[in-house]
């Protein structure tokens, strides 16, 4: 620990430029402290604090000489690196209908952060651990993170909305940084924490601390934790909240809440994201773009056209246990740091300290499953589509084509993962894989929007863009060895198809399949020519049902949960069931009463996959990100969530 | 006897909805006129009640096209009744805003709006396809026009930023600087545009005008202005605007037109301003008056596309100056207490002479407000010109006669959303308590 | 053809029976083998027998929109002819879509039997109500769409 | 393509030609075939792929001109505050408009009004709502787009906040009590109030879920008065379902 003049802080304004670094630091702007970009000490908020209360901020003059006598301001370092908006790629049709996708890669560019709290490294952390420390890691915000260098301050004093005592990501700095500050009037304790702080730290005119001055570091860091404004007890909040899903009390912070997104855009953690297309007017060239979005907002978990919370209770639910719940069993720490920014910053004063505490009167605790970890290896995920020819276009129904792909150097697929097909200024949609055909990945896709439609429009030889595969897929292993039970619904059998081929092409390891299949109309039956080729093959049993049928029909009429419900199953069997939720749902009981488990039974969740990579937080269903943890999930994993409301 | 009846029922390329009927027998004018059946809105109705602060943003829907000139003297007009006086600095950035209006105004006018009739054309995107570099300098000048209120006012529309007592922010140096080279071949391109209206074929017409122009100031009219000066007539405080014209509603109209007491019609806007101000332009504007030999009056309304053409580098060159020495005022706006009074303001929008009267109450609420639009002003005397028109379209094949007519409408670019604004509720309120 | 009782104990419609009950009904039933293609009863006749059925399949069909459609089938186990329990017309039709054998129970027969040991009436009454209520949570998935949309 | 006005400022579809940049273009993909304030080419009783309605209802004949455009129009999208909530004009809504004009001309009947000015959709079946007051020139160039290749537009219903925050402006409600209509007002200006220092008007009117109540009780604890509150939620979109019963609530 060293000492420094308060005169030296210029100087490390001005080394922490070097090399080209852009120098970030606190500054007044508009009523604020905002982070922006500084070029010397004069720009910081010298002899100005912060006063804060719920939905309320104001700067109030010091008599002293600090400039770093505040808290936090409605920003942090979240925007230095996860952009609010930024460009992913250009994507050009051209008239041949040939398709070109070109990545924009953000500059590479250096930057220093100057007065980091702790609560703000903790959030660094965690955004970290979104976007560079899990199986796909985001290059754009890998880059910017990577050359960083971070000058972090001690807090010695505690603002009226801080709790990051509780949350144990404060007062003091311990990682994280490079250099960390302690601010008295006339000078500073400095220390380094890294080689890099050290470097620096030399050339600064500094002096050892005497034990006086580590004295008064300490207990100015403990009479600021002593002082916190806000409290939250932490103790297995994970547990207790989803205990509480019913709880009243979401109603009635509902009536609260303007469903704004405010306390979304300041929390230094939070990372959902969508992404806009951009086309010209002939549709020939679009540029996406990743812009922040909220959980508070309908768009993002809209499914096939409604959103699955369709309201702000639900919504509020979804954020605060997420945040403070599901967070822990995704990432392994709190999405909460205590920083108090959604205290201040929400309109309506919605205390997060205040709801957590009025909805955790109870004990009660839920039983929480923790998500399979994804079985990738980490890779850099651009989330830029490259182009795949169409091989061929076989029409299965009246809305429902099967196209083969030819995808350039595709990496191996298991059944049960998805694609995220896209045309240039039409959109993207995940699209699970429903076969292998000679060079060809199949998908079947029925056309029910306006990107389905213009993918079932293809024909031979046109291009489209594809990323993938992604996700988890069907327990191949799990299910070897023992008598399975195959349940689709309409499309629903697309993928499981693969699954089917490879389970009959090896009736050493699956000896028994059955596969029950309802579709509407006769006519939707997809694949029936296949289906029926399956039938000689020893060992496997087909029933297959529709809705509604002409007279002519000689087979089942009625929903195939009746199918289910006039069979018999073998002990031990295993399900995999894909179909609408709904008919899920039923699949499961029907499955239960014929004593199928809840954990030999998988199924695949319907939840609007748009990032595929697990950072745009779309398709988030309590501790999971449907894209990555899913799409297939075992049922008692998701059990004591599935089918229930706004989730 | 012969009679004949030129008409259109849905006038083009005209801000609003409007038809025109012109008969004409044995020679004789025997009936003219520009109805305008656009729906009222109610305006000085619906601003009863409502704080100052909300009328800079009321009075701009007026018009989606000159949405400053309405906020600009609406401002005026509650400032002298609540006494505030606004800062010189504010004052430039009202001026350079104002600039903007007349850039994408006159553009939209001139090149869009105009040009067509001249040319031939139906529309500026069919003349395009012969004429595509026309158009897009017209096209050009307009954004650039745009650009300019989009920094000080957020939106070419409706901007957000004007308010009583001046801006809610005023731009920063360098957002204008961002714009200053666009400025700068504005008045390279407008000159252009004024040498190229100059050369267009003229329909003869000499009409004996009565001119209405804000005046009262070293400037040549434009955001402010103490008087009111009519050819011939001499000047009035802007107060006393009032009581120098009378409104009156006419069958065939859903606006109120505007004349003289004495019942003669007047013009307000470019020609006006010419004739009042030729000598005050900017000197560069002035310069290429000079050069096209135009002179002060000009009594040909198909000329005035020549006058918005001259106007249009006035605004860029003026605008260009004002960013060239522009400092981000101190304090954007001026504010001070509410209180019960009668204030007046007139302004210089795109097409004339923008009059607005408001009453408040203690509490700095709109008690009466009244505004009179230059369209309204301008009707009378449209009416009388086509009356002069109508003996030289005898000799005319009919459709190019309707068109003729309607292009003389036209030079008056009239704005018919303006000018319906209203229907004078005040009237009926003395009669409902 | 009389029934068995073996045979008809081993459907759950008689599961809930003593062997006395069962006894009972299989006197008043009838085993009887259809073809496919038969119509066991049509839409609007008079209350007949109900039917269970042991092997094949039925189809139920209704007249709608100048059309039939089908709107269930029933196969082992199940219960064709409800209505006539209640004393009413039939609903559908239905026809045997796949040669079927099934057990025939005259409707009036079965009642009386139901009249004269409540217990047997609840057991068989319970064991329709089961039946009619999965058909009716049946039709409700599918008005929900059950098949639905799935990209 | 048709362009029709029915009550309205014209601002609307003026932005359609402020599209500088890209109305050649345009032009070149779309047939204009009715736009009277660009074009004197008519066709007022043609058919059409695609009609842009701006303006409200507030004439007798105009509801008969919408019904007969309707008829005739594959797709309907309404441009603007006017067409989508009834516009500023819906400020008259409730007053006895039609009183007063009886009591004054000899011919009422040639006054031709309504006494309320309706939105299009309270008329006819509209196919996309474009909001604003004036329309965003980028968002009528995306629904265009989106038309015309097929897709949904790419327009958001959030907040005004989401905007606000993404551009890095500071909270003007938060930091110094400005009334702000950001928290319940549809996105799309580009928050454009708040970057000039001032609350938000809602031009946009309500976004989904907005929970005016919520919003109105802020006001009320800094100090707003009822008179004042309903003026607030009374603006520019004051027709619109959310702003209207929040202004009679405090009434």
């Amino acid at each position: 620990m060293r000492r420094i003049d308060r005169s030296q802080l210029e100087q490390l304004c001005h080394l922490a430029q070097r090399d080209g670094r852009t120098l970030i630091g606190p500054t007044v702007r508009d009523g604020a402290i905002a982070l922006a970009p500084i070029t010397t000490a004069a720009d910081l908020p010298v002899g100005w604090t912060d006063v804060q209360a719920p939905g309320r901020y104001r700067l109030s003059r010091t008599q002293g000489q600090r400039a770093f006598d505040f808290v936090v301001g409605p920003n942090s370092a979240k925007e230095q690196f996860f952009k609010p908006r930024e460009p992913l790629y250009r994507a050009e049709r051209r008239a041949d209908g040939r398709v070109g996708f070109v990545a924009i890669v953000p500059e590479p560019e250096k930057r220093a952060l100057l007065g980091v709290r702790a609560c703000d490294l903790a959030a660094i952390a965690v955004q970290d651990a979104v976007f560079v420390e899990g199986a796909m890691r985001d290059p754009r915000y890998a880059s910017r993170r990577a050359d960083t260098l971070v000058i972090a301050v001690h807090c010695t004093r505690a603002g009226s909305l801080c709790f990051c005592a509780s949350m144990g990501t404060g007062p003091k700095v311990n990682s994280g940084a490079d250099l960390a500050l302690a601010e008295r009037e006339h000078d500073l304790l400095i220390e380094a924490l890294t080689p890099a702080g050290e470097a620096l730290l030399a050339q600064l005119s500094s002096e050892e601390a005497s034990g006086e001055d580590l004295r008064w570091l300490d207990e100015s860091v403990e009479s600021a934790r002593a002082s916190m404004g806000r409290h939250v007890d932490t103790r297995a909040v994970h547990e207790r909240l989803f205990a509480q899903l019913e709880h009243p009390r979401w109603k009635e912070v509902a009536d609260r809440c303007l469903s704004c997104g405010n306390c979304t855009s300041v929390c230094p953690t939070c990372f959902c994201s969508t992404t806009e297309d951009r086309s010209d007017l002939d549709g020939s060239t679009a540029e996406r773009d990743r812009l922040w979005e909220s959980c508070f907002s309908r768009e993002h978990s809209e499914l096939h056209g409604h959103a699955v919370r369709g309201s702000t209770e639900q919504r509020y639910r979804q954020w605060l246990t997420h945040k403070l719940g599901a967070w822990v069993s995704q990432f392994g720490a709190s999405g909460c740091v205590g920083c108090g920014r959604c205290i201040a910053w929400c309109p309506a004063g919605i205390d997060l300290t205040e709801e957590l505490a009025a909805l955790s009167t109870s004990d009660a605790r839920a039983l929480m499953p923790v998500a399979a970890p994804c079985a990738e290896e980490g890779r850099d995920e651009a989330m830029v589509p490259s182009p795949a020819r169409v091989l061929s276009v076989t029409r299965e129904s009246s809305d429902v084509v099967t196209l083969a792909l030819a995808i350039d150097e595709p990496r191996p697929f298991a059944p049960g993962q998805f694609y995220q097909l896209s045309i240039p200024g039409i959109g993207e949609a995940p699209i699970s894989v429903s076969g292998r055909d000679g060079a060809g990945v199949e998908h079947t896709i029925r056309a029910v929007g306006s990107l389905t439609r213009a993918l079932c429009e293809l024909s031979p030889g046109s291009e489209l863009g594809v990323r993938g595969p992604y996700g988890r897929g069907w327990p191949m292993r799990e299910l070897a060895g023992a008598p399975v039970v195959v349940v689709a619904g309409g499309i629903g059998l697309a993928p499981l198809r693969e699954a089917l081929r490879q389970m009959l092409a090896d009736p050493q390891q699956y000896p028994d399949v059955r596969l029950f299949y309802g579709a509407r109309t006769p006519e939707d039956l997809l694949y029936a020519r296949e289906m029926l080729g399956w039938t000689d093959r020893r060992g496997f049993q087909l029933s297959i049902t529709v809705d509604r049928s002409s007279p002519t029909w000689r087979g089942n009429v009625g929903v195939v949960t009746r199918l289910l419900k006039r069979s018999t199953v073998p002990d031990a069997a295993r399900a995999i069931l894909c179909g609408p939720e709904v008919m899920m749902r039923f699949t499961i009981q029907a499955l239960a009463r014929l004593g199928v488990t809840h954990d030999r039974i998988w199924l695949t969740m319907e939840r609007h996959m748009k990032c595929a990579t697990g950072h745009c937080g779309r398709c988030q269903f309590g501790p999971y990100f449907v894209c990555k943890d899913g799409p297939v999930f075992r049922y008692d994993e998701v059990a004591s969530l599935f089918g229930r409301d706004g989730i | 006897m012969s009679e004949r009846t030129f008409s259109v029922d849905l006038m083009t390329r005209v801000e609003g909805e409007g038809r025109f009927s012109l008969t004409v027998r044995d020679g004789k004018v025997i009936d003219a006129s520009l109805a305008i059946f656009e729906a009222p809105r109610f305006f000085e109705a619906f601003l009863q009640g409502r704080s100052t602060h909300d009328v800079c943003d009321i009075v701009a829907r007026i018009c989606g096209i000159c949405p400053i000139a309405y906020q600009m003297s609406a401002a005026r007009a509650l400032e002298s009744a609540l006494g505030l006086r606004t800062t010189p600095e504010i004052e430039q950035v009202r001026r350079l805003i104002y600039c903007g209006e007349w850039i994408e105004s006159h553009a939209l006018h001139v090149f869009m709006l105009h040009a067509p009739d001249f040319l031939g054309y139906e529309s500026a995107i069919e003349m395009a396809r012969d004429h595509k570099p026309l158009v897009e300098r017209g096209l050009r000048l307009k954004k650039w026009g745009n650009r300019l209120i989009e920094v000080i006012g957020g939106r070419p529309s409706h901007p957000v930023s004007p308010r009583v007592g001046g801006f809610s922010r005023a731009p920063s140096k360098a957002a204008l600087l961002a714009i200053r080279d666009d400025l700068a071949r504005g008045v390279e391109e407008s000159i252009e545009t004024a040498r190229w209206a100059a050369t267009l074929p003229m329909p003869d017409l000499s009409c004996d005008y009565v001119f209405a122009a804000i005046t009262g100031t070293s400037d040549y009219p434009l955001e402010f202005g103490t008087h009111i000066a009519v050819s011939g007539r001499g000047e009035w405080p802007v107060e006393q605007w009032g009581d120098v014209m009378v409104e009156r509603h006419v069958r065939h109209s859903n606006a109120l037109q505007a004349t003289l007491a004495d019942g003669t019609p007047y013009l307000c806007g470019p020609q006006a301003r010419l004739h009042h101000h030729r000598d005050k332009l900017n000197p560069v504007a002035r310069q290429l008056a000079d050069e096209l030999s135009l002179p002060a009056t000009v009594d040909n309304p198909y000329r005035s596309i020549v006058v918005r053409a001259v106007e249009l580098t006035h605004a860029f060159a003026e605008a260009l100056a004002i960013v060239d020495r522009y400092e981000r005022p101190e304090q954007a706006y001026v504010e001070g207490a509410m209180r019960a009074g009668v204030g007046y303001g007139a302004t210089e929008a795109p097409r004339g002479l923008l009059w607005h009267r408001y009453e408040l109450s203690a509490d700095g609420t709109v008690a009466k407000a009244t505004i009179v639009p230059p369209t309204s002003q301008n009707q009378a005397r449209i009416e009388a010109d086509l009356v002069a028109l109508g003996p030289s379209l005898i000799a005319m094949e009919h459709k190019a006669a309707t068109v003729r007519a309607e292009q003389l409408i036209r030079s008056y670019d009239p704005c018919i959303s303006c000018a319906t604004h209203f229907l004078e509720l005040e009237i009926n309120r003395e009669d409902v308590p | 053809m009389p029934i068995p009782p073996t045979v008809l104990a081993e459907l759950s419609f008689a599961k809930r029976l003593s062997p006395d009950a069962c006894a009972a009904l299989a006197e008043i039933a009838e085993m009887e083998t259809f073809p496919a293609g038969a119509v066991l009863f049509r839409e609007g006749d008079l209350p007949g027998g109900v039917y269970l059925v042991l092997d094949g399949r039925v189809t139920l069909t209704m007249r709608a929109g100048g059309g039939e459609s089908a709107v269930l089938s029933l196969g082992t186990d199940e219960l064709v002819g409800w209505s006539s329990l209640l004393h009413r017309t039939r609903v559908a039709t239905a026809t045997v879509s796949r040669a079927a054998q099934l057990v025939r129970i005259p409707a009036s027969a079965l009642l009386e039997l139901c009249e004269r040991d409540p217990r047997v009436g609840y057991a068989i009454m319970a064991q329709a109500f089961e039946d009619v209520s999965d058909r009716l949570v049946d039709t409700r998935m599918q008005l929900l769409d059950l098949y639905g949309r799935r990209g | 393509m048709g362009v029709f006005k029915l009550a309205s400022c014209d601002g609307c579809q003026l932005t359609l030609l402020g599209c500088e940049d890209e109305l050649l273009a345009l032009a070149e993909r779309v047939e204009i075939a009715h736009f009277p304030e660009a074009s004197s080419r008519l066709d007022p009783h043609g058919t059409f792929d695609l009609v842009l309605v701006e303006g409200s209802v507030s004439a007798p004949f105009q509801r008969d001109e919408l019904l007969s455009i309707r008829a005739r129009a594959k797709k309907l999208v309404t441009i603007g505050a006017c067409a989508t909530s009834g516009g500023v004009q819906a400020l008259r809504n409730g007053r006895d408009v039609k009183g007063f004009i009886a009591s004054v001309y000899a011919t009422p009947e040639y006054i031709s009004t309504l006494d309320d000015s309706t939105p299009v959709s309270a008329h006819v079946p509209v196919d996309y709502e474009l909001r604003g007051c004036p329309i965003d020139k980028r968002q009528l160039i995306e629904v265009l787009t989106a038309l015309l290749v097929g897709r949904r537009p790419n327009i958001r219903d959030e907040s005004v906040c989401m905007e606000c925050k993404r551009q890095g402006n500071m909270c003007v409600l938060v930091t110094r009590d400005e009334p702000c209509l950001g928290p319940v007002t549809h996105a799309g200006c580009g928050a454009l109030c708040p970057s000039f220092d001032r609350g938000c008007y809602g031009c946009f009117g309500p976004k989904e879920q907005a929970k005016t109540s919520a919003l109105a009780a802020r006001f009320q604890r800094d100090g707003m008065v009822p008179v004042e509150l309903v003026r607030r939620f009374r603006g520019i979109t004051a027709g619109a379902e959310a702003f209207k019963k929040e202004g009679e609530r405090h009434e």
